[in-house]
């Protein structure tokens, strides 16, 4: 059976760390990392990244456009 | 006696309180002050600075280009405010955050790690009470119980409980700071 | 049988299947972490990209946080006075009909001192889109009461919070304007949930297609946190926002 | 297709924005000007040259209006009288920053407050140094005749966009309402929006085509040391129009002892004034300004080397008088005289005031 | 009651307002003064003297509100920023016109259009010249002190009532946004609605008893004469407060060869840039004007007797300069120095211009 | 049994049941023949001669053509810029809590320029009495068209006739500021009958008893005629009033 | 049977001539004068004055306030 | 040549209309011309007045205190203006409505009783028309058909069929005009 898989980029120097993704991701993909980025703000990673279905939820919601969502969809067996 | 200071650093790291309190401190001797602000738009993560004139004559202008002493707690404002220290100044820095250290030679530069101070005493909020410590250090200005008498009339009432922290916070600055 | 792809593979053999439009620019957006502002601004832009009106439309920002609306969003835009941006855009749609109009507009703009403003384009009936960001509070000047502050909430001068019988109630505007003939459309949005983005992205579009086929006015407003305003985190707002904001200011189409 | 009429004053400025091919009007009726919405109404210009008119809720919204269809690259304007231009500063500093050309016509009515609806010339600050908030300026014309409102339209248009700046038109209710002989000029066509585009696309919000930067039309600027060199920006091209846009109208100077130095309908009177004290045997001439900003200051300095005397005659307390008085910097006597709140000085009372204020005193 | 206490500018007028026994207070919040409508709103005057606040839908709405209150013979005030004083000028034609006692502060920021928020001093011709249409006058008080913030709230009702005139205070960014030891004075008592009857009853809105005719506030004239004879009223009592109401301060004047004239924050930046100065072996002295309107024109005619040159320093791009070369009507050479839009000029920057401008030059 | 009295008789011995109030000063109005104003002045002061509160009572004048109101009330007036009654209304109102308050407005003045004003004093319940007289017309200025202005009516703005398309409907304040919760009681009256007349009074006189009661904002809109704006006689301009203005502004109350 | 009867006083000097009342007058008693008085207005009188009820209605209308109305309601005989 | 005129009245009379075509027809001989009403807010029963001049020489100042003739319509206007004609000026007027006749010995007066003329025609609306005409007779400004030229630029197309009426509605005044 072919589950469709997602990714995500995080541009992590623009990301300010509001956590939204993180609550808007259904299978908690994301975590903000406790290291800061340029600006001083914790960024958001994906830490659980093979969780990831690439239901661009987490893109969604970024108010930063901060996150680039791929997906890849095994070709039927 | 005129002392002209600049403070600078993120929004929200205190900056502006901490030369509020500066000020009371001064007035509860019979100084003449001057508190400055940077001001502008609400904005997270941008930066904060206020110039503090503390002195036994009138004040005139409470805009400065120049500064007897410099407090600077992030990068943005090390770019800013190095420079603009008087030759024989000083210069205090908390190195957290800094990538670029202070070059100059002409002037006499001191760091407090008051971040990592105020982790430890599990208080981070005590973060400026104890570079305002570090600063006392290097430039006493204003005697102690006045400084707490200025803690006490810039903060409501309802916070009063929380002086004998601020306190034991600018003892740790005190302690801590270092010359470069 | 597809073998486990890691992330960087995904990405590599995946198709993007969201990416920043390009009818917002490169600047870092000015606003707070988590404030509604961006994702409102940038479903507009992908509104504009997907109808492909992005080089025929003018925006006009107002006097509000969003006043930099035309550092991040890549038209031509005017930058109004506070509470103009109903006139300005009139001036600019009824002497290039032939283009795309939109206000973007906070609630202190929209509803306080451009009251006049947005009711009589929306009496006109003004072939433009207004979008009315509502985030209960004046943001930009550093979290005043708006005309439409809750009942009780604090702000900066409200600092003992709202009270109604002093300061008068919250204020829907755009259940006003809904009663008004010119205005084709008017619908009430949220942005803080994935779900609540695509609703509202919707709405957009249906407010330019209606511009496209000369319907009137049609407002959507965007109820939004400001959490630096409200003094919370950004996800804090936005339950606050669910809790507290929606019972007052319920989603939903009002008109159209 | 020039053409003799009588015409108002107001009628002729919106037949003449018509003929300049005028894009658009916003404006608010009020008393003494609102023959000019109410010419246009009539007209239909829509049907004529595709001209918008519009009955804006205020005065506040219609300057707006002008500002948005302004920084289209649009011809925009609209007009009040004294009250209204009141409410209009915000926007005016705001369009003066943003550098937007357009016109506004101030046809004066006698204040302050609600006053009265009679002529007047007591707006004369608020119009040369900027009534609203900020260092900006307007190029002021000031029309004596109903020829001149007719001709003015044109005029401000040319400068408004030559210099990128708001222009006003500075009548009163006597040049609004006096009906005069007048030769209209022939209809300029309105411009395509393709020749718009080419223009002055390069500026103006027209929708952002591929080939360009977006254009944006804004006063805001967070940084001051921006806001200080666009305020520079505007100071130089003030400066510029200082230097190349000065007008004024001579008459009887060559010999003259006194000057009399009025506008607008007050250098009617004068004129008749300047008749009056001839017949006497009182060597005077008039000056009018043309342009209230840029004043002709170099042109009353010099006038001062040779006149013993200068009365300025202004339906306000005194105004203009400062500026003359600058000009003269003390080479000089100035003396002001005036009536006001809907008063009109006579020809009469203007010869007495410069002989007891000038030859007698 | 006296009290010490370390104050932002702003919340010193806010402060001293509730002191002075205002009655209202109506505003709308522009940074950077929204620290006066917030510390009112936190404080709760309305529990300690009664004192009414509200935050109004619009500028235009609260000079309005203010409008109302004063004719009631109320102590009414509001305060705002550059863009919102432009909003508000039609209101302050009308309360002038009306010679209503009231308050309007303008913590200036720069212009024109949006601008910037940091401070300025470009809206002095709006203050002095009269921004809104017809001749009125506001007097109007610079402070250069978080002190004389709060000092002037009690000088400006008095000032105000006394003349039945609006009275401005002209501050800036600096002085709004900055705290400085204050002194606040000893709370005065509202007046009850039976003392205000009797104080003012005479002329304000206060319910007609049978023993009186109605009061009318109102700024109509339809009949001409009747307009210029009020005109020739207020004129009269601008001419008074010429006379009784100017205010300066002179430092180091005395063996002064060159004089800066500078207001506000410019003033303590020039008293700095004497300082300098003098060490340098200038004879510089400084003239402050703390009445704007009327302006100490007396004073600097005077001193033009006994220095070289004059320097104005202004956080503009050159308006109260044209005041004083009218002062000083040609005997000396005048010249202005400033930064605008924001921009605050340093000492030295000073202390070179007017070695360049009026030594070197 | 009764003689047959002559007019002089009854009048000598009969008793006055009709007399000017005295709170209506003896000034000539200087209104049309047969302007609507006329009796909504009146009838305002009939009310506050009746209620007792003369003494007690500040009214507001607009601009337009009541703008000299002033000189027909008999009490302490103010005269406000053009629409800004309200603003001016709440400004005494809330330092004078215990005088009576209202305004006295032109459609042009409440419903055009005064558009915010007249909403946020009604959000705020501002506990005042509005009056406001709707005679689709600026009548003061010479008849220019006014947001109330029938769509198809000639005015001097609109003198081939309202043409809803361009300058949109006639707008229904009442209704509109109706829905505001701060409002309380909210009318439609006339006053070119005789029971009219008396019905516009008792609405005018509820909404005293509402300020007396603190109820906070009542609305007392006047449908009238403006014959010299209209250019009719004014007996032909009160039956045109009935036939095109009442169907669009229908008389009774919209709210309380 | 006592009947009600009513008189009016017009102010003519200060009347228009607006002719409100003679339409709201039931009994027709009011009709405007050929003459004009100072103003140059036709103004009312009461040309039927015996069929007037004292109903008020007139007064109620006039704008100007120039009409006073009287009534006298016989004793019951 | 120049002639100042005042024309005043009642509003209604067709005062301001009287002096327009007086203008017009002073163009259509080529002089200068200008017209300049009272003018005020809406109200009925209103007094009206204009001033007019013609000449030969461009006209300054359109706002006089003084007239060459005055043309006078109701009593108002009379208490008004009969003391500014210029000695050895012209006062017209229509005893209609006058009760106060001028009392002037310097000055020519003039009367037309133009409102029962006009009444005697049938035509109340040719007032003004008629009051043009004795004016004509007494100062032959303009000749008759520039009259009628002015007449048809200054009525719009639409009423152009009123022109022989007003035309003879002159003539009537022409004839009618009495020296008093
Ligand atoms: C005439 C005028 N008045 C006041 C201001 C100050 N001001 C700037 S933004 C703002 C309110 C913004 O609130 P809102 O419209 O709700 O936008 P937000 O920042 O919340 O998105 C105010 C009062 C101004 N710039 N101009
Ligand atoms: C700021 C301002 N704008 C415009 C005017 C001119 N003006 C006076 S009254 C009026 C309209 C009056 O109409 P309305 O309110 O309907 O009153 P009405 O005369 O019909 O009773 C206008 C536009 C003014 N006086 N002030
Ligand atoms: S695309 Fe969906 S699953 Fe993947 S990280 Fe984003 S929200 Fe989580
Ligand atoms: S939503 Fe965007 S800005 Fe916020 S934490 Fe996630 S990636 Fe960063
Ligand atoms: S202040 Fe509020 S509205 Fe403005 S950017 Fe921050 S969160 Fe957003
Ligand atoms: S113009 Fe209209 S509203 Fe004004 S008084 Fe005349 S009829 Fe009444
Ligand atoms: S009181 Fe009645 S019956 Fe008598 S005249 Fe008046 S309306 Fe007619
Ligand atoms: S209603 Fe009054 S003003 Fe009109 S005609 Fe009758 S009495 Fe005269
Ligand atoms: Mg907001
Ligand atoms: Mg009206």
């Amino acid at each position: 059976m072919a589950k469709v898989k997602g990714a995500i980029v995080v541009d992590t120097e623009r990301c300010k760390g509001c956590n939204l993704c993180v609550v808007a991701c259904p299978t908690n993909v994301i975590e903000l990392n406790e290291e800061v980025n340029i600006k001083g703000f914790n960024y958001a990673y994906p830490k659980f990244h093979d969780a990831c279905t690439g239901c661009t939820n987490c893109a969604t919601v970024c108010p930063d456009m901060v996150i680039t969502v791929y997906r890849f969809k095994p070709a039927k067996a | 006696m005129t002392e002209e200071i600049i403070i600078a650093g993120f929004g929200g790291q205190g900056v502006l309180s901490m030369g509020k309190i500066l000020a009371y401190s001064g007035i509860m001797q019979d100084m003449e002050v001057s508190w400055m602000p940077s001001y502008g738009p609400e904005m997270r993560g941008g930066t904060a600075n206020v110039t503090v004139i503390l002195s036994e004559e009138k004040i005139n202008s409470p805009v400065l280009q120049e500064f007897d002493s410099a407090i600077i707690l992030n990068q943005q404002s090390m770019d800013k405010f190095e420079e603009s220290v008087k030759p024989g100044g000083v210069l205090l820095y908390d190195p957290n955050g800094i990538s670029k250290h202070p070059t100059r030679t002409d002037i006499n530069i001191y760091k407090i790690e008051a971040v990592k101070e105020a982790y430890d005493i599990g208080n981070t909020k005590a973060f400026n009470m104890i570079v305002l410590g570090a600063f006392l250090k290097i430039k006493p200005l204003v005697k102690m119980e006045n400084v707490l008498k200025g803690l006490k009339k810039s903060l409501p009432e309802r916070h009063h409980h929380l002086i004998p922290m601020n306190e034991s916070a600018i003892k740790v600055g005190l302690e801590k700071v270092e010359t470069v | 049988m597809a073998e486990i792809l890691t992330p960087e593979e995904i990405i590599k053999q995946g198709e993007p299947v969201f990416v920043k439009t390009k009818l917002m620019t490169d600047n870092t957006l000015s606003y707070c972490p988590g404030c509604g502002h961006g994702v409102a601004h940038r479903i507009t832009m992908e509104v504009l990209e997907e109808m492909g009106i992005g080089d025929q439309t003018i925006g006009v920002a107002p006097v509000g946080c969003s006043v930099l609306a035309y550092e991040f969003m890549n038209i031509d835009m005017q930058q109004a006075a506070h509470g103009r941006a109903p006139a300005v855009a009139t001036g600019i749609k009824r002497l290039f009909p032939e283009k795309y109009v939109f206000t973007y507009q906070g609630d202190g703009d929209l509803a306080a001192i451009g009251t006049a403003e947005t009711i009589h384009a929306c009496n006109r009936g003004e072939n433009i889109v207004i979008i009315f960001v509502n985030n209960g509070i004046y943001g930009m000047t550093g979290g005043q009461m708006a005309p439409t502050t809750l009942e009780g909430m604090v702000s900066s001068t409200s600092p003992h919070g709202r009270d109604v019988e002093m300061m008068g109630s919250p204020i829907k505007m755009t259940e006003m304007v809904a009663t008004l003939p010119g205005v084709c459309f008017a619908t009430r949005q949220a942005v803080h949930k994935p779900g609540l983005v695509r609703k509202a992205k919707k709405a957009i579009r249906k407010a330019f297609e209606n511009q496209k086929d000369k319907k009137g006015t049609s407002i959507v407003e965007i109820v939004s946190n400001c959490n630096s305003g409200w003094k919370m985190t950004p996800v804090d707002s936005n339950i606050w926002l669910e809790e507290n904001m929606l019972p007052v200011f319920p989603l939903g189409d009002i008109k159209g | 297709m020039e053409e003799v009429r009588l015409m108002k004053g107001n009628e002729a400025i919106a037949e003449a924005a018509i003929r300049a091919g005028v894009d658009g009007y916003f404006g608010y009726p009020i008393t003494p000007q609102s023959e000019i919405i109410e010419y246009l109404m009539l007209e239909q210009p829509h049907l004529r040259t595709g001209m918008q008119v519009l009955q804006a809720e205020s005065e506040v919204a219609a300057i707006n209006m002008v500002y948005g269809a302004a920084g289209c690259g649009k011809k925009a304007m609209t007009s009040s009288s004294s009250p209204g231009i009141s409410l209009k500063l915000e926007g005016i500093s705001y369009i003066a920053a943003s550098e937007l050309p357009c016109l506004i016509v101030n046809v004066q009515r006698g204040g302050p407050g609600l006053g009265t609806i009679q002529p007047s010339q007591a707006d004369y600050f608020q119009a040369v140094k900027g009534g609203g908030h900020g260092d900006y300026r307007l190029l002021v014309l000031a029309p004596a005749s109903v020829q001149e409102m007719a001709d003015f339209v044109d005029l401000s248009f040319e400068l408004a966009f030559k210099y990128r700046t708001p222009v006003m038109i500075l009548s009163d209710g006597v040049i609004g309402q006096m009906m005069e002989k007048v030769v209209l000029p022939p209809q300029k066509e309105r411009l395509s929006n393709e020749e718009l585009i080419k223009k002055y696309g390069s500026w103006a919000t027209t929708g952002k085509p591929a080939s360009r930067e977006r254009n944006i039309i804004t006063s805001l600027e967070l940084k001051s040391e921006r806001q200080e060199a666009h305020n520079h920006k505007l100071q130089a091209k003030y400066k510029e129009i200082s230097e190349n846009e000065v007008r004024f109208e001579k008459l009887n100077c060559d010999d003259a002892e006194y000057l009399i130095v009025a506008y607008g309908s007050s250098a009617r009177i004068s004129q008749k004034a300047m008749q009056i004290g001839r017949e006497k045997g009182i060597k005077v001439g008039v000056l009018r300004p043309i342009t209230l900003w840029p004043f002709p200051s170099d042109e009353i300095n010099k006038l001062a080397d040779q006149v013993k005397g200068i009365l300025t005659v202004e339906m306000s307390a005194g105004q203009m008088v400062e500026d003359v008085r600058l000009a003269v910097n003390g080479k000089i006597k100035v003396e002001y005289f005036g009536r006001y709140g809907g008063m009109i000085p006579s020809p009469n009372e203007v010869i007495e005031a410069l002989e007891q204020k000038l030859i007698g005193g």
